[in-house]
């Protein structure tokens, strides 16, 4: 049950996030609710890994390697969350990086206002 | 457990609307990070630790910081940008 | 006005799809094919204690090898991209003053963080955590250091430096892997240990301490590199 | 061989020492990233040799030691081999290309630049769907990072909308994958294939929704149509030889990738992946029409060409093995066009079309942009071609027609704006400041337009070998032609015999192997263009660029005779289209006409191609669609597609004979084009067609279609094209332009002799193609000798030149006596065949108006001559000579040829009659002796000869001795001359000259037909112009096209 609320909780960022970036002008906003919309999707993930009643995938003392087959969740969806953590930064850090240097060059944080190319 | 999740699943949909909706943009910024910081306990209650640090460690930490440092450098952007067609 | 609407139509219909998606989800009794080997063969074969360590470092190397060139190019680029700009001189930054409570507390704080991240990214294939979340631990301990002293010059030369010789030495270990054990990336150059041990898992705790300097390097690379932009 | 890891490995390895340097050492760390790529080149070229030489089998790479399923494995067959070489390649060519903006710019972007070739052969390579999201990442963070190289300084808003995509795109994939993980348990790529076949039925919706969703992401990689908006910024403001990387490498990759991921999915989404491709492709094509700036045009072309090869990708069900083979054709000829195109736009400073005029001074250049030109349009002796072939057959043999019209009908507009810019490169004034010729760059191109035949020679090798197709680059005929390339340096003189004495050497060799007809053909094309070329002698200087069109055109020709199956035979059409298009665009105002030529002869020749597919199609004798599909077996197709086919083809010879309607391109091209290429398109290029609707009536005959006859329609089209063509001679002001309309109203003729389906009405037709070449091409050197003379071609301006030009005149009387059909020469013997062939023939209506026609037809040969050379000579014409000795040779020989073949009709025409005995065994003609008698009546040419002789000589003689006492009147005599000199040209008597006639049928030579396709033109413009203000220059709006799109096909693909 915990994992459909948490699959819903993240379809729903999801859902808020694009709507956020698809409707605010500036770009700062933009970039802000596409990470919104990224941490959505890494509930999502996670939520789909999780097995009720089991725990982490750690083999420790509590959960030894012989039953650890039967006590842990599903270890794969972590491991690609923990890279999609890592490349969303990378890319929101690269769109800061190009916001930053079109309001240098351009003045405006407008996305309205970059429509040179165009046609 | 369940009572929790829903409580953090509720706390998160509200902060990501305020993220969304709210005209200044550091109160947007920081609902993202505290978005970021419930996703993190929701990562914990989905019994993923890893993710759980990295997203808090990464998610909250630096790119909130990130989003405040461009802030600082565009700050008179805010004021022409940041009106609501 | 028209625009919201046309996004909030497509925005739902989406919505939709993920409802569809949502209803036809049902957990797994038990372990799939793929999370089935991993439980049993990982402990065996690759010794690492932390399954999700091992799955990101050796089954899904090339992944992260992958994901630390994404790091290592969102650092480069965003180095490219502002300095563009006109480098301003330290000299004519007006010192910003610093508050008293902040500059000691970072000075007593700061190499507890660096530990803590240390600590992490070392223990990676134990306990939960590892090379990307010990490196963003190093990197929040260079981002206090940086808002204690804006004016403090962080020598570019030596963060490049270290992060490139941390990718080197990854590809080299990969390409190890490829000489000496099975395949790419494959960890079983060092011998595995017994599980549990520090000096475990072959050459994991050896990748992913490489990791950590590394994320650690590039993330205050960026942070350095955007600390030099200056007031628009 | 080294393993491919060290693909990706080597790139890494090269990026992070690249770290260590310090930032002044920018050369060395250039020549490590040179190094680098240098190295991924040299692997990935070593296994494509393994495979393609040794044809080894593909070869799996496992990571971290462990079975796929359960970790990342890397796969390198012979696709991925080409793909990753052509990525390393490109890559490797463009770093040298940019050399200045990678040395500004620093260590950092060689960096980046490393990386995005890694990125795009992890694409290629790597068989795990999650490690596909994470290359895909890299390649738009890298794309994103790249394109700072760029000076323009809109690139980083295109930077900025490509990242919003690329966030939606990275949204959809991981849901995807994540929920494809979840059904099918395993991330790896073969895996998710056969999990898919066994899925149980409960999750096997959730399975497909899922697929949907990274369908759709890889798709949205691809820039389809209405959601690719962000892709044509980024390659107009991008610098060009990273938009080589990004079309060539970044198409390249996601293709495969999208080729990749239908494995999973099954057929179920192969219609959507066609239909997605054919709309890119149509679509695309059409918003390129009203394009300006060249490297967003490129950008459209790019965009539109990975839409056709997604289609084909769609179609990998009926393709079978064969989808290799045309998707990797169309693929290589794009990558290798598209990145060398952007090369050359790197070397031209301005950004509109007509900029590119600079390189007019460098013939290499030229070379090498038509080369690429032609590999991205797909014609002969390049991969496309074959790959179009293919195709089409396949798509008729599973009854895809719509599908194979639209993928037909994208293809010739992108032909169109293709060469409407070459003839703006090679026509509009050369802008001042010359290209900047970086060695960089020019290595790159040449390189380029090496791979590019290279490529040619292999898919033809590879076709003869798989498909028994003949290789195109090995035909004698087509290398003798290219050998002109090479041969340019040479004098005009020297040249000029060797292809004369190619010319005539290859009919000496091959004249024995045809039958009658094709011999007659092979004579007018060989022998017949050996004496044309006689008046190219009159050129001084180099001539570069006229030996190989012309040696391509008359290669094409010589090949059409020689085909034997629909391949060879369309193969030759589409060659001498090439070669006669870049003849005529040398003429000074040829470029709108040698235009509409190439867009009307592409449309025929697609048509012709569609004809022959749909034959091969429904051929009842093999099961599976016929490979090669003999021109005789024509005859044998089924009934129901019969008509069809005959439609088709019927209608695409017609576009090269100009019949009526389809006509309107013919006066500018044969009016405009130079004085010794005019005879050659007018005289040998049209009778191709004629030749082309020999062959079709000689296979199929009379076809029915609902009912109507279509020989009946034709003979229908042949009149009126007579009648009309012959009425627009006679208001012509230009002499090549009567000329010209003169030339359609006598293949009207010929088509209605053709049309007619009996023995004298096919002979008619033969003897007007030997007597149209003849006196065509006279009457075309001798208008073109006065032309070059007098500086002009309006008849009004001309007049009394026969004092002057006494040869021409003779020519052009002789001419006209034959073209007329007046009696001693062979036109009467035309006129003769043709009217005991309308005795036999049971039509009525259609012969009214053919007899009008030739009244009509001498009123304008009695224009020609007397406004040129009667009347009263200008002034400014007092000293002017007899035109150029080399010009006025082959009108003799004409001459001569005219009375020889009106004495002695029997040399050519004899053993064609018996050879027309097999199609139409009555009504032949009977020859004894040297006189011919049919049914109806009796011909002694010699006695006609004799009589008109003696008539011609006894009235000549008595006006001699009536004239030897009138008065000479001098010229400016006012009173007796009747003329005021120097008054503006409306009193010259020359001017509209039949006014009467205009007044009373004007009103049948209204322009319709040219309003009709130019409002067909200007409609796909002005649609084009404003469908394009679709893409609004707002990322956000590019955004919500891309999310309207999924939503779209989400619909669609649920509806169906």
């Amino acid at each position: 049950m915990i994992a459909q609320i948490a699959m819903a909780t993240g379809f729903a960022l999801i859902l808020i996030g694009l709507y956020g970036a698809l409707t605010n002008h500036n770009l700062l906003r933009m970039i802000v609710a596409f990470t919104i919309a990224d941490t959505g999707v890494n509930i999502v993930i996670v939520a789909v890994g999780y097995m009720a009643g089991r725990t982490a995938p750690i083999l420790d003392a509590a959960v030894p390697a012989a039953e650890a087959a039967q006590r842990i969740i599903d270890p794969v969806p972590q491991a690609l969350v923990l890279t999609a953590i890592v490349i969303g930064l990378g890319i929101t850090a690269l769109m800061l990086a190009y916001a930053y240097k079109l309001y240098q060059k351009k003045r405006t944080l407008d996305i309205g206002k970059l429509t040179e190319l165009k046609w | 457990m369940l009572a929790m999740t829903l409580l953090l699943c509720v706390a998160m949909i509200g902060a990501a609307l305020v993220a969304i909706r709210t005209d200044g943009l550091p109160v947007s910024i920081l609902a993202a990070g505290l978005l970021s910081l419930l996703a993190s306990v929701v990562f914990l209650v989905l019994a993923s630790p890893d993710v759980a640090m990295t997203e808090a460690a990464i998610g909250s930490g630096l790119t909130t910081f990130l989003f405040f440092f461009v802030l600082g450098r565009v700050r008179s952007g805010e004021r022409e940008g940041g009106e609501h067609d | 006005m028209i625009r919201r609407a046309v996004v909030l139509a497509l925005v739902l219909a989406m919505g939709a799809i993920f409802a569809t998606l949502l209803a036809g989800y049902a957990p797994d009794g038990d372990l799939n094919l793929t999370a089935r080997y991993y439980a049993d063969r990982t402990a065996p074969d690759i010794g690492s204690a932390n399954i999700v360590t091992a799955i990101i470092v050796t089954y899904r190397g090339l992944d992260t090898l992958g994901e630390v060139t994404v790091l290592f190019l969102s650092a480069t680029i965003v180095g490219l991209v502002l300095a563009g700009g006109r480098r301003r001189e330290t000299a004519q930054r007006p010192p910003v003053p610093v508050g008293e409570l902040l500059t000691t507390g970072s000075r007593f704080l700061v190499p507890l963080i660096m530990l803590l991240g240390v600590y992490v990214f070392v223990n990676g294939h134990l306990t939960p955590g590892g090379g990307f979340q010990g490196g963003a631990v190093v990197a929040s301990g260079v981002l206090l250091m940086l808002l204690a002293d804006p004016l403090k010059h962080f020598s570019h030369r030596l963060i490049a430096a270290v992060e490139s010789v941390a990718g080197f030495a990854y590809v080299v270990i990969g390409v190890l892997g490829l000489v000496l054990a099975g395949g790419f990336l494959d960890n079983r150059i060092l011998p595995l240990g017994e599980l549990g041990a520090l000096a475990s898992a072959g050459a994991i705790p050896l990748i992913y301490s490489l990791v950590g300097l590394k994320v650690g390097a590039e993330f205050s690379s960026m942070l350095a590199s955007l600390s030099e932009t200056e007031e628009l | 061989m080294v393993s491919a890891i060290f693909i990706l490995a080597a790139a890494l390895a090269a990026a992070f020492l690249l770290g260590l340097l310090k930032d002044e050492q920018r050369g060395v760390a250039y020549a490590i990233t040179l190094l680098a790529l240098a190295f991924m080149t040299w692997i990935s070229a070593d296994w494509t040799w393994a495979f393609a030489m040794d044809g080894a089998a593909s070869v799996d790479i496992f990571t971290a030691g462990t079975e796929p399923p359960f970790a990342i494995n890397l796969r390198v067959g012979l696709a991925e081999a080409v793909l990753t070489l052509i990525i390393s390649l490109t890559a490797l060519l463009s770093a040298l290309a940019m050399k200045d903006a990678l040395l500004a710019l620093g260590r950092r972007a060689m960096a980046v630049l490393l990386v995005a070739t890694l990125a795009f052969c992890g694409i290629v390579l790597t068989r795990d769907i999650f490690n596909l999201f994470v290359f895909f990442e890299l390649a738009a963070i890298s794309t994103g990072g790249l394109i700072l190289l760029s000076d323009d300084e809109r690139a980083l808003a295109a930077g900025f909308k490509y990242l919003i995509v690329s966030q939606v795109i990275s949204i959809l994939l991981l849901i995807g994958i994540i929920f494809a993980y979840h059904a099918t348990g395993t991330l790896n790529i073969d895996g998710m294939a056969d999990a898919a076949q066994s899925i149980l039925p409960g999750s096997r919706q959730a399975f497909m929704l899922a697929f949907f969703l990274m369908f759709m992401a890889l798709v949205a990689e691809l820039k389809p149509f209405p959601a690719n908006g962000w892709a044509l910024d980024i390659y107009e403001s991008a610098h060009p030889a990273y938009s080589a990387i990004f079309s060539a490498a970044g198409g390249a990759a996601a293709l495969y990738a999208v080729d990749k991921l239908l494995l999973v999915g099954g057929t179920a989404w192969l219609p959507a992946a066609t239909g997605i491709g054919v709309v890119t492709f149509v679509g695309a094509n059409l918003l390129a029409l009203p394009q300006t700036n060249d490297r967003r045009l490129l950008g459209y072309s790019s965009v539109a060409q990975i839409g056709l090869i997604l289609t084909v990708l769609g179609q990998r069900d009926v393709l079978g093995d064969l989808t290799g083979f045309v998707a990797l054709g169309l693929l290589l000829a794009h990558s290798v066009a598209k990145a060398g195109l952007y090369w050359l736009s790197s070397l031209v400073a301005g950004r509109e079309l007509s900029a590119w005029a600079a390189l007019r001074g460098h013939p290499l250049m030229i070379f090498a942009f038509a080369t690429f030109l032609c590999l991205l349009v797909g014609l002969p002796p390049f991969p496309g071609f074959y790959a179009k072939w293919e195709l089409a057959r396949v798509l008729a043999a599973e009854g895809r027609i719509a599908l194979l019209a639209l993928i037909l009908f994208g293809a010739l507009i992108e032909a169109t704006y293709l060469f409407r810019w070459f003839g703006y490169t090679i026509k509009r004034d050369k802008p001042a400041e010359d290209i900047a010729c970086a060695s960089g760059n020019v290595i790159a191109i040449c390189v380029a337009a090496v791979t590019g035949w290279v490529l040619g020679y292999l898919w033809g090798d590879a076709a003869n070998v798989m498909l028994g197709r003949g290789n195109l680059l090995l035909a004698l005929p087509l290398l003798f032609a290219l050998a002109f390339l090479l041969l340019e340096w040479l004098p005009a003189w020297t040249k000029n015999m060797l292809a004369i004495a190619g010319l005539v050497g290859y009919f000496a060799l091959t004249w024995g192997d045809y039958d009658p007809l094709r011999l007659i053909f092979f004579v007018i094309f060989l022998i017949g263009g050996a004496v044309i070329l006689l008046a190219s002698f009159h050129a001084h200087g180099r001539r570069v660029g006229f030996y190989p069109a012309a040696m391509l055109m008359y290669a094409g020709m010589t090949m059409l005779i020689e085909a034997t199956d629909t391949f060879g035979f369309f193969a030759a059409w589409e060659i001498l289209t090439v070669g006669s298009y870049f003849l005529i665009l040398r003429g000074k105002h040829s470029e709108p006409h040698a235009l509409s030529y190439l867009v009307f002869s592409l449309g025929g020749a697609f048509l012709i191609l569609a004809g022959f597919a749909l034959a091969a199609s429904g051929a009842p004798l093999g099961v599976s669609p016929r490979l090669t599909f003999a021109l005789s077996e024509l005859a044998q197709v089924a009934q129901p597609l019969a008509p069809w086919v005959f439609l088709l083809l019927a209608i695409g010879f017609m576009t090269k004979t100009a019949a009526i309607g389809l006509h309107i391109w013919l006066p500018g091209a044969h009016a405009e084009a130079e004085t010794d290429v005019s005879p050659m398109v007018s005289g040998i290029l049209l009778k191709a067609g004629l030749f082309g609707l020999f062959i079709l009536l000689m296979s199929m005959g009379k076809q029915q279609l609902y009912g109507i006859e279509l020989t009946y329609v034709m003979l229908w089209i042949g009149a009126i094209t007579a009648l009309l063509g012959n009425l627009m001679a006679i208001f012509q002001e230009d002499a090549k332009r009567l000329l010209a309309y003169s030339s359609i109203g006598q293949m009207g003729y010929a088509l209605f002799g053709l049309a007619l389906m009996n023995h004298l009405g096919w002979l008619m037709a033969l003897m007007f193609v030997i007597n149209h070449y003849i006196y065509k091409s006279m009457l075309f050197l001798s208008v073109g000798g006065v032309a070059k003379r007098t500086g002009t071609r309006a008849m009004y301006q001309m007049g009394g030149l026969i004092a002057l030009m006494p040869l021409s005149f003779i020519a052009v009387l002789i001419g006209i006596i034959a073209m007329s059909g007046v009696p001693p020469l062979s036109g009467f013997g035309g006129r003769w065949i043709f009217y005991n062939a309308i005795l036999e023939s049971e039509y009525r209506l259609p012969m009214v108006v053919i007899f009008l026609s030739g009244p009509i037809a001498f009123l304008y040969l009695f224009r020609l001559i007397h406004t040129i050379f009667l009347g009263q000579l200008k002034d400014e014409h007092r000293k002017l000579k007899e035109a150029p000795f080399w010009i006025v040779l082959p009108q003799m020989i004409y001459v001569v040829l005219l009375l020889a073949f009106a004495v002695v009709p029997g040399i050519a025409l004899r053993r064609v009659d018996e050879y027309m005995n097999q199609f139409f065994p009555t009504g032949g003609l009977n020859w004894s002796g040297l006189n011919i008698s049919s049914p109806y009546g009796y011909w002694d040419p010699i006695a006609i000869m004799i009589i008109v002789g003696c008539i011609f000589m006894t009235l000549f003689l008595w006006l001699l001795f009536v004239n030897r006492k009138a008065q000479k009147v001098k010229q400016f005599n006012i009173v007796f001359a009747a003329e005021r000199p120097y008054r503006p040209e409306t009193t010259h008597f020359a001017w509209n000259f039949f006014a009467p006639y205009r007044k009373a049928l004007g009103f049948l030579v209204q322009p319709f037909v040219t309003q009709f396709w130019g409002a067909i033109t200007d409609t796909l413009h002005t649609g084009a112009d404003i469908a394009r203000r679709f893409y609004t220059g707002n990322g956000q709006t590019y955004a919500i096209h891309l999310l309207g799109f999924v939503v779209a096909v989400y619909l669609f693909a649920r509806g169906i």
